[in-house]
């Protein structure tokens, strides 16, 4: 199987479905003749010319809301933001028309749209620039939101993103760009709505996506070395939440942390935990954990934005908490 | 009792470089249409005072020669957008009137089921894309339409409808500039009927007349006067034409009024009784019925049998709205996924 | 005491304020002329004239960027979104300017600002029109979230907000403006990020806000006609959260119910619920439940309306089982 | 070394009706400030290279002109707000260079105690109101603060800077019709620098030239020179008394360049080469040293000395930063909430 970064496959995933289906276009700031802020659309308009990859002007809210018109028509619109983080200047177009459109037409329109763009913190781009809107869409009935944090799945997951009949938030990772591994060639197809368990052990369950997966890993190995055996869920999809996958784990573990990015407020996490102790009460050998981002703006200054993070040491801490 | 007249069709624009001269029989559509509006919303707004129609209920009474004479030069096929205020774009565009009165009932024989309401009609055969309640959201959307139809390659072309408020959203600027760079086959109609709710256009928009908004971006503008359904068709061929040969977008400033409050919930102090009175003599289906009878089209007595007719269709619409069903509790739970969204590749196998 | 509507108390906090603050003024559609859409602003143009009640173009991210602008220039801003419905084509101003400004400059400015309109369902004005934001806005680092019950609240909490030196979401209910309990006169200040225990009752305790606290209220009065006694918390604030209330309730009831608006995946609820679980897992005796909206658009028809919100009905079904 | 010279006070506009005539010191202080701007971003670019500068780091090479120019009409008082490209309008302003670079290394002494980074530069002394990320969402902020100016009585005006790109944001539209309505003191400052990034103007804007953008909304517009630093006060000037005499707003659109990439992690395919350097021969800069040698306002070398003092300035700053402490883990909890703002009356008693 070929090597690729998260990157690379995006850039495949991206690539094939435009082959495949005339009606995929991409647009966004800087995706076409600069290919891309993050390169993620790297070669496609040598490949696919100008109508179908798209410079567009900064203009969020105009060209979300135009993608949105064009699926209503009957186009497949992927729609790059440069990062999540310039999706606020675009909510009401993806929470009103996007998500809303099918329903309060009884059913009359598809809107098969994919908003896809890099996200997340760590790259010290000050608080403006890193945010991890996935619960703010997770909310909105009708969305539906994919984090992965592989480049295989970065590239099953697009794939069937871009196949979708419904408006996705594909939230990919600045950090994870370059992250190289396995990935299958050709037709590859991830199942939207399936976590994947990356790490299997028994001590008890970690819940997690995008960066955080990595970092729950991380952590998971070291705590190998003390022999403590963690179970590693990456969610991949936000929602719908694959909740039978982490019921599974955790009526085996009896344990539960989970690691996000989200700043805490009711971030997803708080989803997960509020369902797992409603149906596993009885299973549950202490409280669901979770590690999360600080509630604080983002620091620009390195060493305080690795303490907003959820980083390893937290994690570890955590889980020390979590098996006492 | 559809309410299309199909004679309409033929006063349809194909992109001949003059509008051509209506037929009689089509002058006489035009008029039909415009007071099956009329008398439909009259009924509505018996229906909304019964406690029959619920929420916000955006009336279109003395704008009717807006949607109906810009709508009659466009072709079919072509697509219609607009927003809140759009009980007359769908009855024009042919909406079948029993089904837009069922919506405002939330009946499950409603244009949109029952759940999208007077502000968000929709007619995926009758290529009208909504009904849409955010002030300025659709116009992003009516510019992708147009981008859609270029797309495709259609020589079909889009028109946006907002009210004069809207102009001052952020979204109608952005959508502009779009249509305007990438030369798009859309056709964006202000309906100024000079208050956005209670604030005069003055009060809410630097720069008059708002056609200036299209210089911005070296678009194309123009107006027309909205009380006059000749002058708005020819106004809006004109902008229909350059959309479809040219590709080219228009901004067109219609000037109108309406007689009745912004919505149902609206007393309206703003405006004073006189103010409303004169633009009422001022009328756009009376002054086409003058017209009519002067051009010796037709009489006031068959004119006036248009109106029991269209007195029918109003009153058909509210007994078959009233008679219809509520939606099942289940249907709340449908139209949020596309059926066929599970992907072929997963779907479950019918052998299990 | 006086006996006012919920917008009476609200009125009268925005009089007093004004009066009290030469800085203090409110803008936003239809405030001056027309008295405001909901009329919560009436007569105030009168009494404080066009400087300081301002009618404004719709244009949400112009005047609440201006706003925010005129915050950190000294001004304490109060902004009337028409509904919070409208607050989404606003969204970056709100997040990225009013809530980051004081952090990203080290402290350097304040932003005194009241955000502040009707929000919530059951007025059949369908998905575009129905929302409630509560979970967007508390999710952000720096944003205080108040949600006001009863009319004496409406007053106290929304004086204080407009003495708060940051940045404040004030979501009114439309479906309250006109309900009428007692409010005391004049100076009457609530404390920002305090609950209020709105029943009191041993059997289990039910967390609410706004127009669901009235739902709770009325379920719990029908069934304390069998005996079933429910303590009933209203939130008022969302965030900062009063744990140590609902903590104290929950020690001694054992049990809790969630009653909440919002959309489920990630509202507010869940966050309490997480909280709950984790440091009070051994006091639980049955998992936390929530009644919360439908996980769906909103419809615009009654039935399916009522059907999506979070109902007596299912607030009773949900205690059956709680209790069970 | 303070980087504000005290002279350039004097050549601040005071509402007369003609730009006064510089004096030769004020002159030279207004090329020592366009030097100590481009060493310090020379110096910044150094520090990116070596890894002690993070995240994005927009430079201004080639635009110096327009900072120094705009600001160098203005009064103390009057009010400052800009993009993310930021660094040279705060040193104008007269903030610190040591505290500018500590800002980029992140450190405790920057100018936002090293949360806001390159990006957000913030000086409320000095009415610098920032240093913003999301393209345009500065435009409204700036509306604001000329709102604030006019509701609070004082004379004071706005500079609000903006890209080119940054036009066709909705929020710059939304808040220069609400400055054009209300007549708010402030100038909109387009420092069109003909990229968006890598898009150029023809490819992302409709309209050219871009002070079109006003028309809509009758405002008044002005373009200006942006290599050359007295057409850029002349006409600063002008919109400037507008704003300060009559309370009006203006569009100016001042044409400039960029010598770097968009942000030092730009490798800027979309120019080539000769395209940079036909335009670094139109050095603003070199053209006014040239200018102030010609008029004999000073020498050569007397300008020189001054490049060697504004070199001193940026390696000082450098080493304040490179010296200068990382903020305590702590800091991450401060400046979320306002200190005072417990309202007194729930605050806890000091009696317990
Ligand atoms: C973004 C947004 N802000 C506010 C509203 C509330 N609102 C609905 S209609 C309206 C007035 C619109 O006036 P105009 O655009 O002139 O259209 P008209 O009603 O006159 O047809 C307002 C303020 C809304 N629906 N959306
Ligand atoms: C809303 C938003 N969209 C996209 C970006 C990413 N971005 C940052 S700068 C920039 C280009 C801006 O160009 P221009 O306004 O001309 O300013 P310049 O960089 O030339 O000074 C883009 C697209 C952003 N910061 N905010
Ligand atoms: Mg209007
Ligand atoms: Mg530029």
């Amino acid at each position: 199987m070929p090597t690729l970064t998260y990157r690379e496959a995006l850039n495949q995933a991206l690539s094939e479905e435009m082959e495949r289906d005339e009606r995929v276009m991409l647009m966004g700031e800087e995706v076409a003749e600069y290919d891309g802020a993050y390169k993620v659309s790297e070669g496609l308009l040598k490949k696919f010319g100008p109508k179908r990859i798209i410079d567009t002007p900064i203009s969020e809210t105009g060209f979300s809301g135009l993608a949105v018109g064009a699926a209503m028509y009957g186009l497949r619109p992927i729609v790059e933001f440069m990062t999540w983080s310039f999706s606020l200047v675009a909510y009401d177009q993806i929470v009103n028309n996007a998500a809303q459109v099918r329903y309060m037409s009884g059913g009359q329109f598809s809107v098969p749209i994919v908003f896809r763009g890099s996200s997340g913190g760590g790259l010290q781009v000050g608080a403006t620039h890193s945010h991890t809107p996935e619960n703010w869409y997770a909310n909105v009935p009708a969305l539906t939101v994919i984090t992965p944090a592989f480049p295989d799945d970065a590239k099953g997951l697009l794939k069937s993103a871009i196949r979708s009949n419904n408006p996705v938030c594909f939230l990919e990772n600045e950090k994870l760009y370059g992250y190289k591994d396995d990935v299958p060639e050709g037709e590859y197809l991830t199942e939207i709505g399936k976590a994947r368990v990356r790490r299997e052990g028994s001590d008890f369950t970690i819940v997690s996506n995008s960066g955080s997966t990595h970092r729950a890993l991380n952590a998971a190995a070291k705590l190998a070395e003390e022999g403590i055996n963690a179970e590693v869920i990456d969610l991949r999809t936000i929602k719908p939440l694959d909740f039978d996958t982490i019921a599974a784990s955790v009526s085996r573990t009896n344990r539960l942390l989970i690691v996000e990015e989200n700043k805490p407020f009711a971030g997803w996490g708080a989803q997960v935990a509020y369902q797992v102790q409603r149906e596993l009460f009885d299973d549950l050998d202490a409280p669901v954990h979770r590690v999360t981002s600080l509630d604080v703006p983002q620091p620009y200054n390195g060493r305080l934005e690795q303490a907003v993070l959820p980083n390893e040491d937290r994690i570890i801490a955590a889980v020390r908490e979590l098996l006492a | 009792m559809p309410a299309a007249d199909p004679a309409v069709k033929n006063a349809k624009n194909n992109a001949s470089s003059r509008l051509p001269d209506l037929k009689p029989v089509e002058k006489i559509a035009l008029f039909r249409q415009m007071l099956i509006i009329r008398r439909f919303e009259e009924k509505a707004k018996q229906a909304f005072t019964q406690g029959k129609i619920k929420g916000f209920c955006h009336l279109y009474n003395g704008q009717e020669a807006v949607a109906v004479g810009t709508i009659s030069v466009l072709n079919e096929d072509d697509a219609v957008i607009t927003a809140y205020r759009d009980h007359a774009h769908a009855l024009t565009r042919g909406s079948d009137p029993n089904a837009c009165m069922a919506e405002l009932f939330g009946r499950i024989t409603g244009c949109s089921r029952g759940k999208g309401g007077s502000m968000h009609f929709f007619d995926a055969k009758r290529h009208f894309y909504g009904g849409h309640g955010i002030v300025g959201g659709q116009i992003p959307l009516g510019t992708g339409l147009a981008f859609a139809q270029k797309y495709l390659g259609t020589s079909r072309v889009t028109l946006a409808y907002m009210g004069d408020g809207a102009i001052n959203q952020g979204s109608v600027h952005e959508a502009m500039n779009l249509a305007a760079l990438w030369k798009l086959p859309v056709v964006y109609i202000i309906e100024n009927n000079e208050y956005s709710m209670g604030t005069s256009q003055a009060r809410s928009s630097a720069g008059d007349p708002l056609t200036k908004r299209a210089g911005a971006f070296d678009m194309a503008a123009i107006q027309a006067n909205g009380m006059d359904i000749d002058d708005v068709r020819a106004k809006t061929f004109e902008a229909v034409s350059l959309a479809r040969t040219e590709s080219l977008p228009t901004l067109m400033e219609i000037r109108t009024y309406r007689y009745f409050g912004h919505s149902m919930s609206d007393p309206g102090k703003y405006r004073s009784k006189e103010e409303i009175e004169a633009r009422r003599r001022n009328d756009p289906i009376e002054l086409y019925k003058a017209r009519l009878i002067e051009q010796k089209v037709a009489t006031e007595e068959s004119l006036n049998a248009i109106d029991e007719e269209a007195l029918a269709i109003a009153q058909a619409s509210y007994d078959f709205a009233d008679q219809s069903a509520d939606p099942e509790i289940e249907t709340v739970f449908e139209d949020i996924f596309a059926p066929e969204d599970q992907i072929a590749e997963f779907r479950p196998s019918p052998h299990g």
